[in-house]
C-alpha cells in the first residue's frame, strides 16, 4: 500500500503547527528559556527541573497532550503527521515539558488493546506520562529491562526515564516469567522513588526510578509486541523535534553569521562558513522530509513504518550532531559562553542524538530489514 | 491507482487513461543495440535511431509537449505532461534521446523566441526529428558562466560568431544549438545575447565539432569551433543585451523549476544499462564475497550502504515534500538541492561500490571478470562529471548560501 | 637510554643527568586538590598555590628558562630546556600554573622589550611569583586580530589605556598581561604596539577583570574592562606601530616554532584528571557494555576508534618528521597543523566517546553513575574552545593554505 | 625497544630519494607518461602494457632493484626507510615498472630463510619478479590461494598479480596438505599462462595466472610464516608510492587553481577550494609521517611493524581516495578529459587504494592488535 502524496498533511495539520510556532515564539522566547534553566552554571550541580508549568497547563487545555489519544477514549485521534508538526515547534522552542514522554507512553498504551483504555483516559483528561522501560546499559532491545514483575508487585530500577519529574504516570516495563508486561503506575505511588539524574541538557530532566513493592496490575503482557508497535511512532517524534531544534541552529547561525564582520565581510560571505551551513540545512531537509515520510507511514504504510522510522531518527542523530557543532563553532567566542543561547540546543541535541539509539544503531536495524539479518 | 491518479483533474484522469491504453500497444520492444546510461552519452547511430523512433511515435500520440500550445506543435493541454511522463515511465519505456531540446531549448524558445521562430522549430524538436545541443562553457567560463567570450558581431541583419564551445553533448548529432554569446565586451553581463544555431547546416562552414573523450574514456562530449559563421537576426531570442535573463530561463528548466514540465520517459530495464543506485550497490554486496564472507554481511559496509540508502530516501522525500507547501520555509530551498544531492550520492554510491568490489575494482569494461561488466568503476569516474558539469557542486553550495540562506555573496 | 639521550650534547648529557638526580629527590607528591585538565583551566587559589610551588621549585633548581642569560634569571644554557622537559615530562610531574607567562610572554618580552624591563619582570615570571596572561581577543577582535580597537592614549610619557579584552584566561590570578592596543586608528596594521601592563596592581584603578562562564559551566576566562588606565612608555615593547610584528612573535612561540623552547613539565596522573585521548576511549569501551556486548566488540566503534588512533599517531609522527629535513618539503608545513589537528583529533576523540557511552552521555560531572565522572561530555563541549580559540580551524586552514600550499590570499 | 628519532632517515637515504626525483623528472615527465600509455582510450580495451623499458634498465643498473637485497646473496641490504623514500619519488612519477612487485617478492623471500638464496641472488643480478599469493576473491588472508602443488607441480589460478607481464619470475603461494609453500616459477615456464587483466589503472599491468602442471620447487613450506613478516614492509612500500602520486595529485591542482581565474580570482582564492586543499596535505603528511614510522618499524622495532604498516596503509588508501577525488574535481571541466594528466594519477591511486587491503581491512587488523580479536 503506497502513501498519500501530501503525506495527509492537509489544512488542519497546518493550522496546528503555525499555531504552535506562535504559541511559544509569543509565550516562550529564547531569552525566557534560558533565564529559565540556565541559572546555575555549576558544572557540577545537581540536576534542576525547571519549567513553565502554567504555560505547559495552557498547552494541555489547547488538547496538545489528548492529541494522539483514540477518540474511543476521549481523544482526538489525530494522526501522526499533525502531531509530528507540533512536535517541530516544540523542537524549534526548546521547550520543557512532557510532551514528547507523554506522547510516547500514548503510543505504548493505544498498541496495549483494551487493558490501556483506563490509562489512555487519563491522558485524554490531562494526566501526564513517561515511559520507564530502558536498563541500566540503555540497550536499546525491548525486551531488556532491570524491573520484575512478581506476586502483584514490582521491584528494580528503571533508568533513563525522561521527564520523569514532571509526569503523573510512568509506563513501567517489567519482567514477567519469559515475558515482559506493561504497567501504569503513579509517580507518587508508595515505593516509588525518582533519583533525578544531573544531566547536562537543561531543558529536560532525567531520572532513574527506584520501585520497592509497588503494587501494580499489567495494562498488557505482551509488552514487546507493544513498544515494536509504538517505537516507530516514538522515534519519528523525537526525530521530528530534532528537525525543529536543528532549524533553530541554522536560523540563529545564519543570523549571526550575516551580522558578524571579520575581515572587512560577514563571516557568512566566507565558504569555510557558508557551504558548512548549507550542508547543516541539507542535513535538516532529508531530516525533516524523512520524518513526515515516516509519520505518513505510520498513519497510512504501517508494514514500512519501522523502517522509514529507522531512516529518520539515524537521520535526525546525524542532524543533531553537525548542527549543533557548527552553531557553536560559527558562534565563535561568544558562543562557546555561557550567556550565549546557543549551548541550550547544544546539550538539548547531543541528548536527543544518542536517545532511543543513535544513527549508527539504527541504520544497523534498517540494513536488517532491507538486506537482511547476518546469519 | 496511484496517489497521484487520485487527485487527477477529470482532464488528466482521460488523459491518463488514454496514455496508459496507447502504451500497452506502442511501447517499444527491446533495443537492438546496447542502450547508454543517458541521452547524454549517446554514442552510435543505431542507439539514436532506436531511440528517435521511440521518441517520435510518442510525440505523433501526443505524449510529448502536450502542454506547449497547438500553434508550436503541442497539444494545448493544461499540466497533463506529468500524466505523460508517470505512464511512460510507469511502463517502463525507453528514454528520449532530445533531452536538451525538450529540457532547455523548448521551454527557452517558446518563452523568448518569435512566433515565426517557435512555429519552425518546435515541431521537429517535439518529434526529435531535430535534436538539440547547448552552447554555454567554454573553455575559459566554467563556473563563471558569465565570462564567455564568443563573440557575436551584428553585420546587417546578421550575426557573424567567432569562438569555441565546450561540453556541448550531442552537438555530433545535433541540428541546433542554443547558445550564449558575448555582443558587447563592456559589460559582463549585460554585454550577452542569446541564439538559436543551425548548427549541422553548417558543418565545415564556419562550424567544426571536435569530439572530447572523457576520462572513462568515452566520448559524447564535444567542442564547438566558430569561424566566422554567419546567422540571421531572427535566431536571436529576446533582446541584444538580454541574453543573461534568457539563460536563466534555460538553468531554471534544467533544474526541473521552470514553469513547463519537461517531457520524460525511461525505466526500461536493459542488461547493458546500469544505473547509479542503492539498489543495484546492495545486489552487489548480495554477490560479492569479500575476505571471506558476502559483503553484504560486513557491518561497516551495511553502515555505509544504509548511509547512502537514507540520503536516497531523502533526496525522494524532498521531491515529495516540495510539493507541500505547508512542510517548506522556502519555496525554492528543496528544488535547488536536486543536482548537488543526487550528483553526490551518485559518487559515493558509486565509491562505496568500488570498496565492496575490493581488488576487482580494478578490472574494467574490456574484462570478462570485472564484476558488473565494470560499469561501477565506470559510474565512479562518471560521477564527476556530474559533480562539475552545470554548476559544480562549489556553485551549487553558493547558490544554496546565498538564494535560500541569504548569506553574503561571494563573488 | 632514550634516543634523543643518545643525541645529547656534552652539556645535554650532563644536565641531563643532573635533571634526573634533582627530579627523583624533589618531584611533588599527589595534590592535596583536584587539579584541572590544563594550567588555563586552574579555578581555585589551592590549585594554584600548589602548581606554583612546583614551579618555583623546578626553577630554582634551573630547569626553568635555563636558555635565558642569567642576567634576565635564566642559566645561560645552550638547548637544555628541551632536555629539562623531555626529564620533567618523563618523571610525570604537574604542570607548570605561568603557561601564558612561559610560552608566550617572556620570548616576547625577550626579544622585544628594554633590558630594564627583562631583567625586572623575567626572572619572577620563570619562577611562578608572577602569573601573567594575555589581552588580544575583543569582542570585535577575534579570527580578525589585527581589528582589536582597545586604544592608547599618549600622554606625555605615559599612556592612557581604554577598552575591553575577552578571553584572557588566568587574568583572575595574574600580576601582568602582555596586551595589544591601538594606538593610531587611521592604519589597521600599523596602528597597533604592544605593552606589558601590571594589571594586579591596578585592580579597580582602571582595571576591571570579570569572570566569563563557557558553555560546560566552568569559568577559568575572563573579560578584562580598562578604564583609563595610565602605565609608563617603558612598559612598552618595541616601537610604537610595530604591535603586530611583536604579535607574531607571541604567537610564531605559542605555536611551538619559535626560537626559544617554552618550559614544559606534566605528565603527572591523577586520577581526577582526564586526558582526551585514544587511549583513555580505547579504556572506556572495553569498560562499557552497548547493546548487551562490550562497545569495543563492537565493528563500527573498533573501526571509528581505529580511525581516531592513526590519527594520533600520525600527528606526533608529524613532531618527528618535523625534525627530519630530509623529509620536509617546506620548512613550517607541519608544525602549522599541530594546533588544527590537535583541537580537530580532541573534538572527534571526545565525540566517539560520547557514542560509546550512549544514553549515558547524557550524565554530568554531578552524577554518581556518570561513566568516567562525565569527564567526556566536558571535553567534547570543550574541544569547541580549542577549535575556536588562539586561530579557529578556519583561520588555521586559510594560514596553511596561503603560506605553505601558496595559495591566493582570501583576505 | 624504541625507533630511532630520526628513522635512521641519513645522509645516503636522502641522496638516493632526491636522485631518484630528479631521474624520473629528467627522464620521465607526466606528458611522456600519458603519450605512452594513454593511447587508446576506449572503455572496453584490452590490458595494455605500455612501459619504457629501456629507461628500466638504467634503473636496473642503478642498483634499485637489489636495495633490498640481503647483502649475503650480493644485494645492498638496505633498510626499508631508504627503499620507502625511492619509492615515493616512483609514486610521485607514477613509473610504470615492476619496483614495487620485485620489492615484494624480494622481502618475501628474505622472510623464507636459506631456501630462497637462489632467488634472491637472481634478484641481486636483475631479475624481476611478483608475487602470485592471492585468490579469486582477493581475500587478504595469506593462507588464501586458488593453486594447489602436488607431486612436484603447481595446478591452479593466481589472481591480482600485479605487473605480471613486465616480470621474469613469479612467487607462487599454494597449498600444500594443510600448509602454504612458495615457489620460485619462471613465467615463461612450461605450463604457465599469463592472462591480462583489462584494468582502470594505465601505470600499471595485472594479470592472472593460470599453472598447468608447472614443476617447481618449495622455497619454503612455511610460507604463512614467511608473508607474515613481510607484510609490513610491502603494505609500507604501498603506501609510500600512494603518498608520493598525491604529492604529484596536490602539487598539480595548486598550480591549477592558482593560474586558473572564475570570479575575478585565481579558484584558489575560495575557500570551497583552499581548505580541501589543505585537508589534503593534511592527508599526505599523515600517511607520510606514518609511513616513516613502519618502515623504521620493519628496520628496527619488529615487534610493532604490523601495527604500524597497517596505520600507514589505512592512511595511504584514505589518502589516495580524497586526493584523487579532489584533483579532479578543481581541474574541473578540463579534469575530466582523457587529455589532462589527473586522471592517469586518479586511476593508479584508486588501484593502489584497494590493493594489499583497503583502509577498512587494515583499520580492522589494527584493532584486533591494539583491542584485541572480538571473541
Amino acid at each position: 500500500m503506497s502513501q498519500p502524496d501530501n503525506y495527509n498533511f492537509g489544512e488542519e495539520a497546518a493550522l496546528l503547527k503555525d499555531s504552535a510556532r506562535k504559541f511559544f515564539a509569543d509565550n516562550f522566547p529564547t531569552d525566557k528559556l534560558h533565564k529559565m534553566v540556565a541559572a546555575d552554571h555549576n558544572p557540577e550541580r545537581l540536576s534542576a527541573c525547571a519549567w513553565d508549568r502554567p504555560l505547559w497547563q495552557k498547552m494541555v487545555e489547547l488538547g496538545w497532550t489528548a492529541l494522539a489519544v483514540p477518540e474511543s477514549v476521549g481523544g482526538l485521534g489525530m494522526p501522526v503527521v499533525v502531531v509530528a508538526g507540533l512536535v517541530e515547534e516544540l523542537g524549534r522552542a526548546a521547550f520543557p515539558c512532557p510532551l514528547l514522554a507523554t506522547l510516547n507512553a500514548t503510543y505504548t498504551l493505544a498498541a496495549c488493546g483494551t487493558g490501556a483504555e483506563a490509562a489512555l483516559t487519563e491522558i485524554a483528561e490531562g494526566m501526564t506520562a513517561s515511559l520507564a522501560i530502558t536498563n541500566r546499559q540503555a540497550s536499546w532491545d525491548l525486551a531488556a529491562t532491570d524491573v520484575q514483575f512478581a506476586q502483584g508487585t514490582l521491584n528494580g530500577t528503571a533508568w533513563f526515564v525522561q521527564d520523569a519529574r514532571k509526569v503523573d504516570r510512568l509506563l513501567v516495563s517489567a519482567r514477567i516469567g519469559s515475558g515482559l508486561g506493561l504497567y501504569w503506575v503513579a509517580t507518587d505511588a508508595a515505593g516509588v522513588t525518582i533519583l533525578p539524574d544531573a544531566i547536562v541538557d537543561l531543558t529536560r530532566d532525567q531520572a532513574h526510578v527506584r520501585f520497592d513493592n509497588v503494587s501494580a496490575e499489567a495494562v498488557t503482557n505482551s509488552g514487546v509486541a507493544a513498544l515494536q508497535q509504538a517505537m516507530p511512532a516514538i522515534w519519528t517524534l523525537l526525530a521530528s523535534d530534532i528537525v525543529g531544534a536543528a532549524e533553530w541552529q541554522l536560523q540563529t547561525t545564519v543570523d549571526y553569521v550575516n551580522t558578524r564582520q571579520q575581515f572587512d565581510h560577514p563571516l557568512g560571505y566566507f565558504q569555510a562558513v557558508k557551504h558548512p551551513l548549507v550542508d547543516v540545512m541539507i542535513l535538516i531537509d532529508q531530516c525533516k522530509s524523512l520524518v513526515y515520510n515516516a509519520a505518513c507511514a505510520v498513519d497510512t504504510q504501517p508494514s514500512r513504518a519501522a523502517e522509514f522510522a529507522h531512516m529518520a531518527k539515524a537521520s535526525a542523530s546525524e542532524t543533531a550532531a553537525y548542527a549543533s557543532g557548527r552553531s557553536v563553532q560559527y558562534h565563535g567566542g561568544i558562543g562557546f559562553t555561557w550567556e550565549c543561547f546557543v549551548h541550550l540546543y547544544f546539550k538539548r541535541q547531543k541528548h536527543s542524538q544518542l536517545l532511543w539509539g543513535d544513527a549508527a544503531w539504527h541504520r544497523a536495524q534498517l540494513a536488517n530489514i532491507l538486506i537482511g539479518k547476518v546469519a | 491507482m496511484s496517489e497521484s491518479a487520485r487527485q487527477d483533474t477529470p482532464e488528466q484522469a482521460e488523459f491518463r487513461q488514454y496514455c496508459r491504453q496507447w502504451l500497452q500497444h506502442n511501447k517499444p520492444g527491446e533495443p537492438p543495440v546496447r542502450l547508454p546510461l543517458s541521452p547524454l552519452e549517446i554514442m552510435t547511430t543505431e542507439q539514436l535511431a532506436y531511440l528517435r523512433a521511440w521518441q517520435q511515435s510518442a510525440y505523433d500520440a501526443g505524449l510529448i509537449g502536450c502542454d506547449y500550445p497547438v500553434a508550436v506543435g503541442g497539444r494545448g493541454r493544461s499540466d497533463c505532461q506529468r500524466v505523460a511522463n508517470e505512464e511512460m515511465i510507469g511502463a517502463r519505456t525507453p528514454f528520449l534521446p532530445n533531452v536538451i531540446g525538450l529540457g532547455m531549448a523548448a521551454p527557452t524558445v517558446f518563452y523568448h523566441g518569435q512566433a515565426a521562430l517557435k512555429e519552425r522549430v518546435l515541431p521537429r524538436l517535439f518529434s526529435g526529428e531535430d535534436i538539440w545541443c547547448q552552447g554555454f562553457s567554454e573553455p575559459g567560463a566554467g563556473s563563471d558562466l558569465a565570462s564567455v567570450q564568443t563573440f557575436a558581431e551584428r553585420k546587417g541583419d546578421k550575426w557573424v560568431i567567432n569562438g569555441h564551445k565546450v561540453w556541448t553533448s550531442l552537438a555530433h548529432f545535433a541540428e541546433w544549438m542554443i547558445i550564449l554569446l558575448r555582443t558587447d565586451r563592456a559589460h559582463k553581463y549585460d554585454g550577452l545575447s542569446y541564439f538559436v544555431v543551425p548548427i549541422r547546416a553548417a558543418l565545415g562552414k564556419g562550424v567544426t565539432v571536435r569530439p572530447l573523450i572523457k576520462i572513462t574514456g568515452e566520448t559524447g562530449f564535444n567542442e564547438v569551433i566558430f569561424e566566422n559563421l554567419e546567422v540571421e537576426d531572427s535566431y536571436r531570442l529576446d533582446e541584444v543585451g538580454k541574453g543573461w535573463q534568457v539563460a536563466m530561463t534555460t538553468l531554471l528548466h534544467e533544474r526541473g523549476a521552470g514553469e513547463l514540465k519537461t517531457p520524460q520517459s525511461g525505466g526500461m530495464k536493459s542488461k547493458s544499462t546500469h544505473a547509479t543506485n542503492t539498489a543495484n550497490l546492495i545486489e552487489l554486496a548480495r554477490t560479492t564475497v569479500r575476505n571471506g564472507q558476502p559483503a553484504s554481511d560486513d557491518p561497516l559496509l551495511r553502515d555505509r550502504i544504509m548511509q547512502l540508502v537514507i540520503r536516497e530516501t531523502g533526496l525522494g522525500q524532498n521531491q515529495r515534500r516540495a510539493r507541500v507547501s505547508a512542510l517548506q520555509d522556502h519555496p525554492s530551498r528543496l528544488l535547488l538541492q536536486n543536482k548537488l544531492l543526487a550528483s553526490e550520492i551518485a559518487q559515493d554510491t558509486a565509491a562505496v561500490a568500488l570498496e565492496v568490489e575490493g581488488a576487482s575494482a580494478s578490472l574494467y569494461l574490456g574484462d570478462e571478470n570485472a564484476p558488473s561488466g565494470g560499469q561501477w568503476p565506470m559510474a565512479y569516474m562518471n560521477s564527476y562529471g556530474m559533480t562539475i558539469a552545470a554548476g559544480t557542486s562549489e556553485v551549487q553550495r553558493n547558490i544554496l548560501g546565498e538564494r535560500v540562506l541569504g548569506l553574503a555573496k561571494s563573488k
